[in-house]
């Protein structure tokens, strides 16, 4: 499964990359390819089974956490 | 950068679809349930308040998107780190489309499908579309928002022997308090969510229509959801509140002589037709934004990488949808207010007071 | 327009040959596609399903009607269905488990195809399950995607498998024959039609009590036939009395579900009887209430049509309708004194009047609402009938022979 | 890997880039023996090349030849309008005079229509291959063309692919000069502007644009122009060889130049301010731009009531929603969202479908293509033999497949409904053929998620074509209420004031637009029934 999301992250590299070499786009580049490589970590994780953190229990827990900072500091 | 221009008509109906986006799941307390329509009455008012405040910002920074505002305002640094919040708005509420619409499939019709296998797909005709570019995506939302409101207007005619009025009441059984409380919630949920057209504002092609088609938008999105909260209240009655879809309990519910029965698919056919438009959307905005915050000349490399990313965020987004409802009801308002009242009021408030001091200072 | 001359270079949709590389990446994960993909003879599809509890009494036995497609002849040429000859357009299966979803699951351990709920037409609960308890059993049928919840809900004295069983007389499957027996509710009204649904949204609203429909074997000269002409009333969840059928009328004219239907009375003026057609019912219910006491008021209006006399006497003078009227509004101010007498009796509020006043004023209701019961029991209720009689058939004089008089 | 790819794009467009071979420029030489030596030499011992030498004035003359293609030429003009005033002209004639002598033949000699000077070598030769003669002289470095083209020709027939069946029966034939003069019949107006080229390197087809100066917008044409410019080919057998070279969108599936046989819906869409393409050696003219909308439209619209048209073009709609839609739904309801049929059908299409063999996705796929098999045999085949196929496809579709339970019955009908809907809309067809495959295939992979996704994708590439810089999906989407007139419903033609909005921009009236114009004598009727 990380094989084949690696493919497709390949694929899209070499889909978009060589358009830019050529307007020589070399911002565009580094961004993409970074946001790229973002998006492969996060996708290879979320495939081989880590548990990332879930957004919404995140922002939960911090209101819980300011909820109770608010209380204890009254 | 997109050069495609869509007019203010076109304009109004990316409006009325982004809004009616994700109206499958509204911020409602059980005790409010059968009040939601009146409330969103006075949420739209709300919503429509807040919208006229952020669409200020535009017009005394006509042609600008919301982050060169911001890096007009609060400088290069400051532009910066608000750009980056609200990029994580775009998202986030790109994410929580994505994790509605997938869950209302697997709960409903797909129950043995992966999430990967419908959402890989359909992220990929949104990374398409995206490319396209504005016009493209304003110009297939045309026929798919006509398409709802008719199959709504098709609906009404369709319940309207099983619709009881009974249902409705008891009327105005919520204290006061509470039903503003929620109000704000809905007025910052589908309605506040609009502050993302701010970075779409540029892209019309009549820059003085543009404050009423956003705001006519919005009344044609409340109007439907009006329609549609009432309609569902109307006929499934007090039942409504246990379930986690009303809106296509709704559905499910009509039964005409045994004929025109088994009608599901207009409820999932306009919940992801309108949700098709607001990922889009979303994910336009991110790029188009990711792209002004690195000078890039060009948004469209950016799409595919930000598209699997808001894809792993949806998968990330929330563990049920329980708790995505809880989520909606307790954390949401707090967070719309920030981004959709609060950070336009103060971009404008800063604005107008260095444009103030400036005058001074000049004369 | 106006960009004609720019657009060549630049719109050219699948340049770069996008369109393959999407149509092959839209592909790869559709590949191994068809997840809830179900061929239609990998179906079995389940009409009725009974419901009852346990042979130890715990958890639950269903039984399931499943239909034979193949069967279900429809007219058309050659007998090319024939396969296996005639056999019995359905098929019984019986199956237990401690929750009902594992015991529809379970079911599949005999059937050689997975059940198919989402077209079931009746559930049918047994009464020793109604007794005690509807709502767990019926969580499933309301949480789950398959089941419908706009189709019926009766209950049986007997077991469900027993009346699913009974070869209906005219249509092919059990499950159909009794939904339609149900559909029929207005030629009679003497049937209280129940969905799943409205079960559930009665039982939201704690003080209603629920009614469910009866259906019962009725053996005559060894033939089985299905009957509904009872009406049981769930009070909380639990079965806890029966209404006959004139109480059955009487809680339907309550709760303004008369459509149709006959009544009849004695006929005036002469010994026989004279049976009313009701072409339009319509019931006004107003509760109000405080502290001291409810008052309920029940305003009936019906037009009806002379049906059938027995009596010789001609009925269809003016004088004598309006002494029909005042029968027929006697005979229904009776059905419903029949169904609020049994309903004090049951202390269960069949009828919404709780709901109503929750609906209409619900300020009051949050102090009358914990002890409704005695508020119930203790009601007023005054019953008001208008009927009009605005027919009198095709004939105008009666068709019995009468005996010269005189003499 | 990436590299490669990289080369790969760019051999691509060097050979894109790369120049036409220039063709040697060369004049005639004096000498009449070596121009006609060239001239065999280019030409080879082709048998029909007629060259007739004949010696011209008094006594021995000068000698001359003249050179036609057998079969091009019309064979009676130049025996009678230049080989006899040729030879008894100059029997008489005094000599050479102080004038030039092929301008003494062209002016006062021959008398042909049209008659040039030309004298380069290619040009000739060229316009030889035309059917056009060629008078070489001796001593002369330009040679006489003659305009005596003439050759068999298919008459003026009834177009048999767009049938109609009120209004005007001719068609366009494969004549470019026909089809002009067609074209003219239908538009009488000094706006009607005709500009021609030669497409194609050695087919040297005439290729001829169309417009109504006035209405048509001036830069579309100057676009059709440089469209026309840029295409370098070497043959054109068939407008099609031109049109997948300008079209807007060369992958897609929908067609975003049209075609019409029809002379009168040419001039209309002339009219509306469109430019027309007629091609030489076919009968079909394109028209551009294109919208999606114009496939629904027929010609028949316009001669009927309009109410009925109206009917008409929503049955229209409906039947290309069904040729499309049809199998694709069916193989999601049946093998996916059971749940959604009424109770009654699903038990009879599960008795029905209960012993096949396949999945029903495999069935519709299969007898789908069996279906594009027997038609396409059917067009193919030999007229005489033609019938065998129906009776054939007939028995064994719709009795054998189903009573051997090789395919349920249910199949069979949708396969049916599927192909008599498809013909409705003849110009989306193609299109058509393409996304019902492609719906099934989906169906069967996700049910109506996947029509969902396919309609969605459609929609998309479909909003992102243009034509001619017109969106495709306009009047749709970009939504203009005006041109609505003709899409769904069609108007009342004395309430089609305007052109379409985007192609017809620059004069957009059409004619008062209202109701006066139909019914002032009936008020006055009306009025003068009450004074």
């Amino acid at each position: 499964m990380i094989i084949f999301v690696v493919l497709v992250f390949i694929f899209v590299f070499i889909y978009e990359a060589p358009e830019l070499v050529e307007k020589e786009y070399w911002r565009e580049l580094a961004v993409f390819t970074l946001l790229l490589l973002l998006g492969l970590v996060l996708s290879s994780l979320l495939v081989s089974g880590v548990k990332l953190p879930y957004i919404e229990t995140v922002w939960i827990e911090l209101g819980e956490g300011i909820h109770r900072v608010i209380q204890t500091s009254l | 950068m997109d050069q495609g221009k869509i007019s203010p008509w076109q304009l109004t109906l990316l409006v009325m679809s982004f809004t009616i986006g994700n109206w499958i799941v509204l911020p409602a307390g059980t005790e409010a349930w059968q009040n939601l329509w009146l409330i969103m009455i006075l949420a739209l008012g709300e919503g429509l308040v807040f919208a006229y405040l952020s669409l200020l910002l535009f017009r005394r920074f006509p042609g600008k998107t919301l982050f060169e505002i911001f890096a007009l305002v609060f400088g290069s640094v400051g532009g910066k780190f608000l750009s980056l919040l609200f990029l994580w708005f775009f998202l986030q509420t790109g994410a929580a489309a994505l994790m509605i619409f997938v869950t209302l499939l697997k709960t409903t019709i797909f129950t043995a499908t992966p999430d990967m296998a419908l959402l890989v797909p359909w992220m990929l005709i949104v990374i398409y579309g995206c490319r396209r570019g504005i016009e493209v995506i304003a110009r297939s939302n045309e026929p798919l928002i006509i398409a709802t409101i008719v199959l709504l207007f098709i609906s009404v005619l369709l319940v309207l022997n099983i619709l009881d009025p009974a249902n409705l009441l008891p009327l105005f059984n919520l204290p006061l308090s509470d039903a503003l409380w929620i109000s704000v919630g809905i007025a910052v949920f589908p309605f506040g969510q609009n502050v993302l057209f701010l970075m779409i504002l540029p892209r019309v092609n009549r820059r003085q229509k543009v404050t009423g088609a956003v705001l006519k938008g919005m009344i044609g999105a409340g109007g439907y959801l009006l329609l549609i909260q009432f309609l569902t209240v109307g006929v499934v009655g007090k039942v409504g509140e246990i379930y986690v879809f009303p809106s296509y309990e709704f559905y499910r519910m009509i039964d005409i002589a045994r004929v025109l029965t088994r009608l599901e698919l207009i409820p999932l056919l306009n919940f992801m037709t309108m949700g098709f438009i607001k990922i889009m959307l979303c994910l336009y905005a991110l790029a188009v934004g990711t792209a002004q915050v690195f000078n890039l000349r060009t948004y469209r490399p950016l799409v595919f990488p930000l598209g699997a990313l808001l894809l792993i965020a949806a998968f990330r987004f929330a563990p049920s949808i329980s708790q995505h409802l809880r989520f909606v009801e307790e954390v949401n308002p707090y967070f719309g207010l920030f981004y959709s009242v609060f950070l336009p009021l103060l971009t404008l408030g800063v604005a107008l007071v260095r444009g103030w001091l400036r005058r001074r200072v000049t004369s | 327009m106006g960009r004609t001359a720019d657009q060549g270079g630049r719109n050219r949709p699948f340049s770069k040959g996008g369109l393959r590389l999407l149509m092959i990446l839209l592909l790869i994960p559709l590949l191994g596609g068809c997840w809830d993909l179900r061929e239609l003879d990998s179906l079995a599809l389940v009409f009725g399903m009974g419901l009852d509890l346990g042979p130890q009494g715990d958890g639950y036995r269903l039984t399931f009607e499943i239909v034979r497609a193949r069967q279900i002849q429809t007219p058309g040429p050659g007998g090319s269905g024939g396969g296996g000859g005639q056999r019995n357009p359905y098929w019984l299966l019986q199956a237990t488990g401690p929750t009902v979803f594992e015991a529809v699951r379970n079911a599949t351990l005999q059937s050689s195809r997975r059940l198919f709920l989402s077209h079931t037409q009746v559930f049918i609960i047994g009464e020793e399950l109604a007794k005690a308890g509807i709502s767990p059993a019926l969580d499933f049928i309301i949480r789950d995607h398959e089941p419908r919840i706009v189709k019926w809900l009766l209950l049986t004295p007997d077991e469900p498998k027993q009346v699913l069983a009974v070869e209906p007389g005219l249509e092919q499957i059990t499950a159909v024959a009794i939904a339609d027996l149900i559909q029929n509710y207005g030629i009679t009204s003497k049937i209280k039609p129940v969905r799943v649904v409205d079960y559930l949204e009665t039982r939201m609203h704690k003080t209603s009590a629920n009614t469910l429909p009866i259906i019962r074997i009725k053996e005559t000269a060894g033939k089985k036939e299905l009957i509904i002409d009872r009406t049981g009333v769930i009070k909380g969840d639990k079965l806890v009395g029966y209404l006959d059928p004139k109480e059955t009328r009487g809680l339907l004219w309550v709760q303004d579900e008369v459509d149709g239907g006959v009544v009849t009375v004695d006929a005036p003026g002469g010994e026989g009887k004279a049976t009313m057609e009701l072409f339009n019912a319509d019931t006004k219910l107003t509760v109000e209430g405080n502290e001291h006491g409810i008052q309920v008021r029940i305003e009936v209006k019906v037009r009806s049509g002379l049906g059938a006399q027995t009596t010789s006497v001609d009925l269809s003078t003016t004088n004598q309708i309006e002494r029909l009227e005042k029968r027929q509004a006697e005979v229904i101010r009776e059905e419903i004194g029949a169904a609020l007498t049994k309903a004090r009796d049951l202390k269960a509020d069949i009828f919404g009047f709780g709901e109503y006043l929750y609906r209409h004023d619900h300020r009051r209701w949050k102090g009358l609402e914990s002890e409704w019961e005695r508020y119930f029991v203790g009601a007023e209720v005054d019953v008001s009938v208008e009927v009009m009689v605005e027919e009198v058939g095709l004939i105008t004089k009666p068709t019995i022979y009468r005996a010269p008089e005189g003499g | 890997m990436m590299f490669g790819f990289l080369r790969r794009k760019l051999r691509l467009a060097y050979l894109r880039k790369k120049p036409p071979t220039p063709s040697s420029r060369r004049n005639l030489s004096p000498d009449l023996e070596a121009n006609l030596a060239a001239f065999r030499r280019k030409l080879g011992a082709s048998p029909d090349l007629i060259i007739r030498r004949l010696r011209l004035g008094p006594e021995t003359g000068i000698a001359g030849a003249l050179l036609m293609i057998g079969g091009l030429t019309d064979q009676q003009v130049v025996n009678r309008d230049i080989i006899r005033p040729l030879m008894n002209e100059m029997k008489q004639a005094k000599g050479k005079g102080t004038e030039d002598l092929l301008d003494y033949l062209a002016d006062k000699v021959v008398v042909i229509g049209e008659v040039r000077r030309e004298p380069q070598f290619e040009q000739a030769l060229d316009l030889l291959l035309q059917g056009d003669t060629i008078l070489l002289l001796d001593g002369e470095e330009e040679a006489l063309v003659f305009t005596t083209q003439g050759w068999k020709t298919r008459s003026i027939q009834e177009p048999e692919s767009e049938q109609i069946i009120r209004g005007p029966h001719e068609g366009f034939t494969e004549d470019l000069r026909t089809n002009t003069a067609l074209l003219r019949r239908k538009i009488t107006n000094p706006g009607l502007q005709f500009e021609e080229t030669k497409i194609g390197r050695r087919t040297q087809t005439t290729v001829a644009l169309a417009y109504l100066r006035g209405v048509v917008n001036e830069k579309l044409v100057k676009e059709v122009r440089t469209r026309l410019k840029r295409v370098n080919i070497d043959q054109i057998l068939d407008a099609n060889y031109l049109v997948e070279f300008i079209s807007d969108a060369p992958f897609s599936i929908f067609p975003t130049i049209t075609y019409t046989e029809r002379p009168d819906v040419a001039a209309a869409k002339l009219l509306e301010g469109r430019v027309a393409i007629l091609v030489d050696g076919t009968p079909m003219v394109n028209t551009v731009p294109t919208l999606w909308v114009e496939s629904f439209q027929s010609p028949d619209d316009y001669n009927f009531s309009f109410h009925y048209a109206t009917l008409i073009r929503m049955l229209r709609y409906l039947s290309f929603f069904l040729a499309v839609f049809s199998p694709a739904i069916f193989v999601a309801l049946a093998s996916y969202h059971q749940e959604l049929l009424p109770t009654p059908l699903l038990v009879t299409l599960s008795g029905a479908t209960e012993g096949t063999p396949f999945p029903i996705v495999v069935e519709m796929i299969m007898m789908g293509a069996f279906f594009e098999i027997l038609r396409e045999a059917g067009i193919r085949i030999a007229r005489p033999v033609g019938s065998t196929i129906s009776i054939v496809g007939a028995l064994v579709i719709g009795e054998a497949a189903v009573s051997a339970g090789l395919v349920g019955g249910p199949t069979i009908i949708v396969v049916a409904l599927t192909a008599i809907t498809s013909f409705v809309v003849p110009r989306q067809v193609t299109a058509g053929i393409v996304l019902r495959l492609t719906y099934t295939l989906l169906a069967g992979m996700l049910g109506a998620y996947g029509i969902l996704i396919g309609m969605l994708f459609t929609l998309l590439h479909l909003a992102s074509l243009r034509s001619f810089g017109v969106p495709y999906l306009s009047p749709l989407a970009p939504s203009t209420a005006a041109d609505l007139k003709d899409v769904l419903v069609r108007v009342p033609i004395w309430a089609m004031g305007t052109r379409p909005r985007l192609i017809g921009w620059p004069r957009p009236q059409r004619q008062p637009v209202g109701f006066d114009q139909v019914v002032e004598e009936e008020r006055e009727g009306a009025n003068g029934a009450d004074g």
